[in-house]
């Protein structure tokens, strides 16, 4: 049913901005999934900018696809362009980030992890390694990336449910390491002891974990989002204790799949695939390492 | 005196314009070793533009320029440095954030081997200059906190004292008082006989003729005359300066001249212990309906200030002013068009728009009356014509850009404006500066035209003529303070000169 | 001598100047013109779908908010000042009519919904005081407009933060609704609006005496000031009409956008101030307009679109930019030097 | 009459001025120093952890990176010009660095690995080489540095995005490493750094005859020309400054925060320029100095570290922070104009 097609065809994709590497890793996993079933990928870069990307997909809109996916840098800007696709009977296929509140707009299916998901299931590896008890602080992305309200949820859900857990503080630093840098020079000085350390994503976990080096407090137990590389590698060498994987290459090739399969296969959104996949990836920590690093390389996960 | 030797500066057909205005047409100049070479002219004439070609800020003119006999190029204020060119220029120029130390060196701040400023022996050592020029003063103090006067002692002093070969001075003693004026020519001489050539630039011919060894006349861009000081007396260099065509203007001013009764209307300005620190110091005067009140003074005494204050551009420190008999404050210039003042200020630059035409800069003060809310260019048109007309600018194009005409009529475009709704009041700064004979002439038809419609106007000048030959009533400005009032008596230029 | 030389003169300015000298002083004019008829030609070359109907609509949606915000922008650049508060001042402002609009229950942002024209004037309000603001900071206690703005960037910023608190709010008053996403006869409202900006712009510079004054205030402040203008007074408006152009984009960008959040507008900051300048309006004031605010809009809008539709390395994209943006800013100075010329 | 006053005038000046006028005469360095106490102050009565020896030392590595950048963007500002590139070539410089040093095999970036020192030189001479067409377009071509380091702004992103292609990059030279991140005694080694080069600037502007100039020119442009000075060299001078020591703040920076990546340093623009400016040093230049910078550094050290120790939303924060960056501003203008009074 699902396989290569037979005429090339062509896709645009477009997402946050390749600036940041979990984008630039899924426009490799595209590319590279699209080669294997004979699709073409065309990039629209949204520079994480609303405005920019916006311009970008006016201008997807305005050529011909046979399917496209999209990864909105800010929520409900896109509505109008993918609208028009849509219309047009293009298949469109969401990624990781709502286009616009699904009751706004019919996409083909919304390929997403579960944040909630996420930020719980590293949480939980947390506190279950300091043995549910002791002092842990959550490092917020931004607090209007719903990713980040997402994984804030997720780390509440579990601390909750023990009592024996303070947490110390929750402060935003924006995805900015410079800003998590001086958050975490702050939280040295207040506080003797932490045990344990939530970020929200890997880069501001890995820009902590430097400050902690310089610090001498290596004893802090680290937990991440997105189990890119080098946080694979952090986590194998223990610098950081786990992070969970937000599987890039499983959206993006699972976009150029879903895509393939509606164009060739003519699946029908809300039939042949569901209208919201969930597409989580598993905690990473020293015993899975490895194996995490080899998928990636292999755009598997 | 200097024959026989060979100059060690030589200019030859020296040209120089400004966009269409020419500065310089031709001229030659010669400087020679252990000479005080004073320079005389109108305002105008070129001088300080020639200096500034021997000082390197010029780098581009055409002509010969020769230093010890070779062909020289300055492309900069440094090349005329290292050549051992010092300039004192007529406009300030120091640096008022930095300490007097510092300025006396400006430039050339002594470092020690490692490249780092000595402070102690450059505070010493201005120190030791300026006592030895008679300014007694901490060196390390903020030059911008001293007093203008002495700020332009501690100017004329680095240069003096700088080592330059060849010094020139634009104009030196605008500010100073007569001691300082005195201890500079002291040293002036002193760095004569030393073997430095100097150059001296005044309007005072008394002081030319006493301090210079030969005198050069420059008049509209071209010089007319190089004499030694010895060989010459000050009529036969205002003469000179003035050219033929100025006989009739120029040449009463040196007699006496009536002021006429006053026969004035009401009053419409009244001032009264106006003051302004450093610039004005209680002055009180009236201005009164069909009268030109002119007021004379050096440059710096403080006229430009007081034209500012009647026009609301600066705010007094102390004093009233009142416009037909009503006090005001002004708070901005449009407070003052409103209340019928209108000045036209000494600066060309400051006063139009060279890259807008010739009826736009006409109209722009009496916009408000033409139009409510959209422009109506055929009538600012048709206004501005008539003015162009009246005034004989030439050419009679108001569509032309402003910075196509020639000075003398761009000044004539910038009392056109205030001509079809005139003004109560009209503050006319330095009014004929750069005119030739012909302008200032039309200039003064324009004034009294303007008197007998009734209005109340102020001419400041720091040229006697001007002055002279425009008022009914002068008041001398000297410092700050009003020192002397001629109404109904005689006057001449020296009286004013002696006033000042 | 004298009378001679002023005798023969006249007859010189009545003689043609030559092409050559005509074309010199017009430079500033033609430069941009020039890069957008190149800039169009190559696109259309390399891409089969850049020269399209369809794509001629995207460019003109694409470039409207950025006109809009230019509009005012024109004005501060024209008086020699800037504004760089711009983009952040049509955030608040989008972000503000938002807020006084009913939300879905799913938005959780504590508004306070207002009838719609309430919610319209309250964010028009709220911009025109931010651009007051500005415009005291600069004619009143002296600041630099370059800095004064900076400081407004933040300070804008930080009432949007406030108002919606890192959500995203997505309805806006119908008026706006329409007119920011709306289309009529295939023409989006959007592009109707800006163009209507930008012609009244236009007649107000061209037509008006306030017009007239924002040039000469431009193009010598002094002179301004000695006529008897009230220079703060213009200087003022112009601060308030960028803020007030600023905001009403805002609020149609958010209707365009289909959504209100911090940070959305960032980039019209760069893109409105290069539209000016590119387009050739002076920085030093007093020469340009709202046609070259056009042709200047046109310039990026083209640029941006034409990047998209051929394929370049998305990493080399920015560099283009930034070296095509340099280039017409050194076009820009020359044009100015070249026209200085030919007027001697 | 004439005589006996200027026989007192040179007297006039020795006088002790009387301590009022000397304090306003000293508002521009005092009035920065008086925020400083007063927010130190606040920070140490509203959070018990801020005023501890441990914060001090975090206080201070946290304004290093800005400490090393406000160096050069000092000269500059003392000029009365202004650079805008200093975030995006801090970042350029620093993934330059990174770019031409070896990385583990995660990464994924296309470099070119050199040895140490190599690429230390190579990130220099690409910060240098990005300051000198600053120098050039302001110095040669006359393009406005406001406008122009915008322009360059944009080209600095550009490079970055080419040379890390959206990766990350953690490796760089141990020279860097150690300097970024390590510390002797107790004290980290980019304090040290950062000290050092606030020293070297201070007594360049102090000492050197450079230094001296760069005051002359920002003071009075036309009489340091006329006083033969090479106002272009100088102008061109600090601009290259300017980009070296962000060069310089770029590399220890992405050192000090373990990776090189995009937009890393954008908060950096709008931070040194206040440090600058909080600090006292005159916009119009020729007035301020490292020492005023130095306290620049500290109000907004203190404020940012200030405001991470006390529970405030967090939203608020953006406004507080430019609402004190908005009253600094005008005190810093204010006193300028009671610092010229007192001079009278
Ligand atoms: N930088 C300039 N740009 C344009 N025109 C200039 C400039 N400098 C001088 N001029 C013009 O050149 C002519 C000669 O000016 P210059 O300053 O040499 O006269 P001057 O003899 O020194 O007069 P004064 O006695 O008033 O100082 C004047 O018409 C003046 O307006
Ligand atoms: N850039 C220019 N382009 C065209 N014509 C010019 C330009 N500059 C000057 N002119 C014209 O050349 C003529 C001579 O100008 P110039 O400045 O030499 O006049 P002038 O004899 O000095 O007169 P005035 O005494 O009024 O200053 C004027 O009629 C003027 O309009
Ligand atoms: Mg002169
Ligand atoms: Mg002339």
């Amino acid at each position: 049913e699902m396989g290569r097609s037979e005429k090339p065809l062509k896709a645009a994709f477009s997402n946050a901005g390749l600036q940041a590497t979990w984008c630039a890793q899924g426009k490799q996993a595209a590319e590279f999934w699209g080669k294997l079933f004979n699709v073409e990928v065309t990039w629209f870069d949204g520079q994480l900018d609303a405005v920019k990307q916006r311009a970008a997909i006016d201008n997807m809109a305005s050529q011909k696809w046979d399917f496209v996916a999209i990864q909105a840098f800010g929520i409900g800007t896109l509505t109008q362009p993918v609208q028009k696709m849509i219309d047009a009977g293009i298949p469109v296929i969401d990624m990781d980030t709502l286009i616009a509140p699904l009751d706004q707009i019919n996409v083909h299916s919304f390929l997403a992890p579960d944040n909630e998901f996420m930020g719980a299931s590293v949480t939980q590896a947390l506190c279950n390694a300091i043995g549910g008890k002791g002092k842990v602080i959550m490092t917020q992305g931004a607090l209007g990336h719903t990713g980040a309200q997402g994984r804030a949820k997720g780390f509440n859900s579990v601390v909750k449910q023990f009592p024996n857990i303070e947490v110390l503080d929750t402060q935003p630093a924006d995805w900015d390491v410079s800003k998590t840098a001086r958050l975490w020079e702050t939280y040295l000085t207040k506080y003797p002891q932490i045990d344990a350390a939530f970020f929200h994503n890997d880069d501001m976990a890995l820009a902590a974990a430097n400050i902690m080096k310089a610090h001498n407090r290596t004893n802090i137990l680290i937990g991440g989002v997105d189990a890119m590389p080098p946080a694979i590698q952090a986590v194998s060498e223990g610098r950081m204790f786990a992070t969970v994987r937000n599987p890039s290459c499983r959206i993006h090739g699972g976009a150029i799949v879903a895509g393939v399969a509606a164009v060739v296969g003519g699946e029908k959104s809300g039939q042949g695939i569901p209208k919201n996949v969930v597409t989580d990836g598993p905690v990473v920590t020293k015993a899975n390492a490895a194996g995490m690093q080899w998928m990636e390389d292999h755009f598997l996960i | 005196m200097s024959q026989g030797r060979s100059p060690i500066l030589e200019l030859n057909q020296i040209t120089k314009a400004f966009g269409g205005v020419e500065a310089l047409r031709g001229v030659d100049f010669a400087l020679h070793a252990g000479e005080i070479h004073g320079l005389v002219g109108e305002n105008g004439a070129g001088k300080s533009t020639l200096m500034k070609i021997i000082a390197g800020v010029h780098p581009e003119f055409s002509g010969r320029f020769m230093l010890d006999g070779k062909e020289t190029r300055f492309r900069s204020t440094r090349d005329a440095h290292a050549a051992g060119i010092g300039m004192v220029h007529q406009e300030l120029s120091v640096a008022p954030d930095l300490t007097v130390a510092e300025n006396v060196f400006l430039g050339n701040q002594p470092t020690n081997r490692l490249g780092f400023v000595q402070w102690r022996r450059m505070a010493r050592e201005a120190g030791e200059q300026l006592s030895r020029f008679g300014i007694d003063v901490d060196p390390m103090t903020r030059l911008g906190d001293l007093p203008i006067g002495l700020q332009q002692l501690i100017e004329i002093a680095r240069v003096l004292f700088s080592g330059a070969r060849i010094i020139i001075l634009d104009e030196p003693t605008s500010a100073l008082s007569p001691p300082e004026v005195e201890r500079l020519f002291t040293t002036l001489q002193k760095l004569r006989d030393e073997g430095t050539s100097i150059v001296f630039i005044s309007h005072f011919i008394e002081d030319i003729l006493r301090v210079s060894d030969v005198v050069t006349v420059f008049r509209n861009g071209r010089k007319i005359a190089e004499t030694a000081s010895a060989d010459t007396t000050k009529g036969a260099l205002i003469e000179a300066m003035i050219g033929r065509g100025g006989e009739k203007l120029e040449h009463s001013y040196t007699d006496d001249l009536l002021l006429p009764q006053s026969g004035a209307g009401s009053v419409v300005l009244k001032v009264e212990q106006l003051s302004l620190r450093r610039s004005l110091q209680d002055v009180s005067f009236e201005a009164r309906a069909g009268e030109v009140l002119g007021i004379y003074g050096f440059m710096g005494c403080g006229q430009l200030e007081l034209s500012r204050i009647l026009f609301g551009k600066l705010r007094p420190d102390g004093g009233t002013l009142a416009v037909d008999g009503a006090a005001k404050s002004f708070r901005s210039t449009a407070a003052a068009r409103r209340a019928g003042v209108a000045l036209v200020p000494e600066s060309r630059r400051a006063m139009l728009f060279h890259q807008e035409p010739v009826y736009k800069n006409i109209s722009i003060s009496i916009l408000e009356r033409i139009s409510a809310l959209l422009l109506k260019p055929v009538r600012e048109r048709a206004i501005a014509q008539r003015q162009v007309e009246q005034l004989q600018i030439r050419p009679p194009v108001v569509g032309l850009d402003l910075g196509m005409l020639s000075g003398g009529n761009q000044q004539k475009v910038a009392l056109a404006k205030w001509l079809t709704y005139p003004p109560r009041l009209l503050v006319l700064c330095e009014p004929t500066r750069g005119m030739d004979v012909g302008a200032k002439n039309d200039v003064i038809n324009i004034v009294r035209d303007l008197r007998a419609k009734g209005l109340a106007i102020i001419v400041l000048s720091t040229e006697p003529e001007t002055v002279l030959s425009l008022a009914d009533r002068i008041l001398v400005l000297k410092r700050g303070a009003l020192v002397r009032e001629f109404a109904g008596e005689a006057v001449s230029k020296d009286r004013l000169l002696e006033a000042a | 001598m004298a009378s001679s030389d002023s005798a023969t003169a006249p007859a010189d300015h009545k003689r043609p100047r030559g092409l050559a000298s005509f074309l010199r002083s017009q430079m500033r004019n033609i430069a941009p013109f020039l890069t957008l008829i190149f800039l169009s030609a190559f696109f259309a070359i390399a891409s089969p779908s850049f020269a399209t109907i369809d794509n001629v609509g995207n460019i003109l949606t694409q470039v409207s908010v950025t006109g809009i915000i230019a509009v005012g922008l024109t004005f501060v650049i024209l008086c020699a000042e800037i504004d760089l508060s711009i983009a952040s001042i049509a955030n608040v402002t989008g972000i503000a009519v938002a807020y006084f609009t009913l939300q879905e229950s799913y938005v959780n942002i504590a508004n306070v919904p207002m009838p719609g024209f309430a919610a319209i004037l309250l964010a028009l309000a709220l911009c025109a005081l931010l651009g007051l603001v500005n415009a005291l900071g600069l004619t009143i206690i002296g600041i630099p407009s370059f800095i004064m703005t900076l400081a407004m960037m933040q300070i804008a910023a930080g009432v949007s933060a406030l108002l919606v608190r890192g959500q995203i709010a997505y309805k806006v008053p119908p008026l706006i609704t329409t007119l920011g996403s709306g289309s009529i006869g295939g023409i989006s409202w959007i592009v109707i609006v800006a163009a209507v900006m930008l012609l009244g712009g236009h007649l107000v510079l061209t037509y008006t005496r306030f017009g007239r004054y924002v040039y000469m205030v431009g193009g010598n402040r002094e002179a301004a000031e000695f006529a008897g203008l009230n220079v703060k007074l213009i200087l003022g408006s112009v601060m308030v009409i960028s803020a007030v152009c600023s905001g009403i984009g805002g609020m149609l960008g958010v209707a365009h956008f289909g959504s209100a959040q911090q940070n959305e507008f960032d980039t019209y900051l760069l893109d409105s101030i290069a539209a000016v300048v590119v387009g050739g309006t002076s920085l030093f004031g007093g020469r340009g307009g709202i046609g070259n605010t056009i042709v200047g809009l046109f310039v990026l809008g083209v640029l941006n679109n034409g990047l998209d539709h051929v394929n370049i390395d998305s990493f080399l994209k920015i560099l283009i930019r930034g070296l095509i943006l340099l280039a017409a800013l050194i076009i820009n100075v020359y044009a100015q030097r070249l026209r200085e010329q030919a007027a001697d």
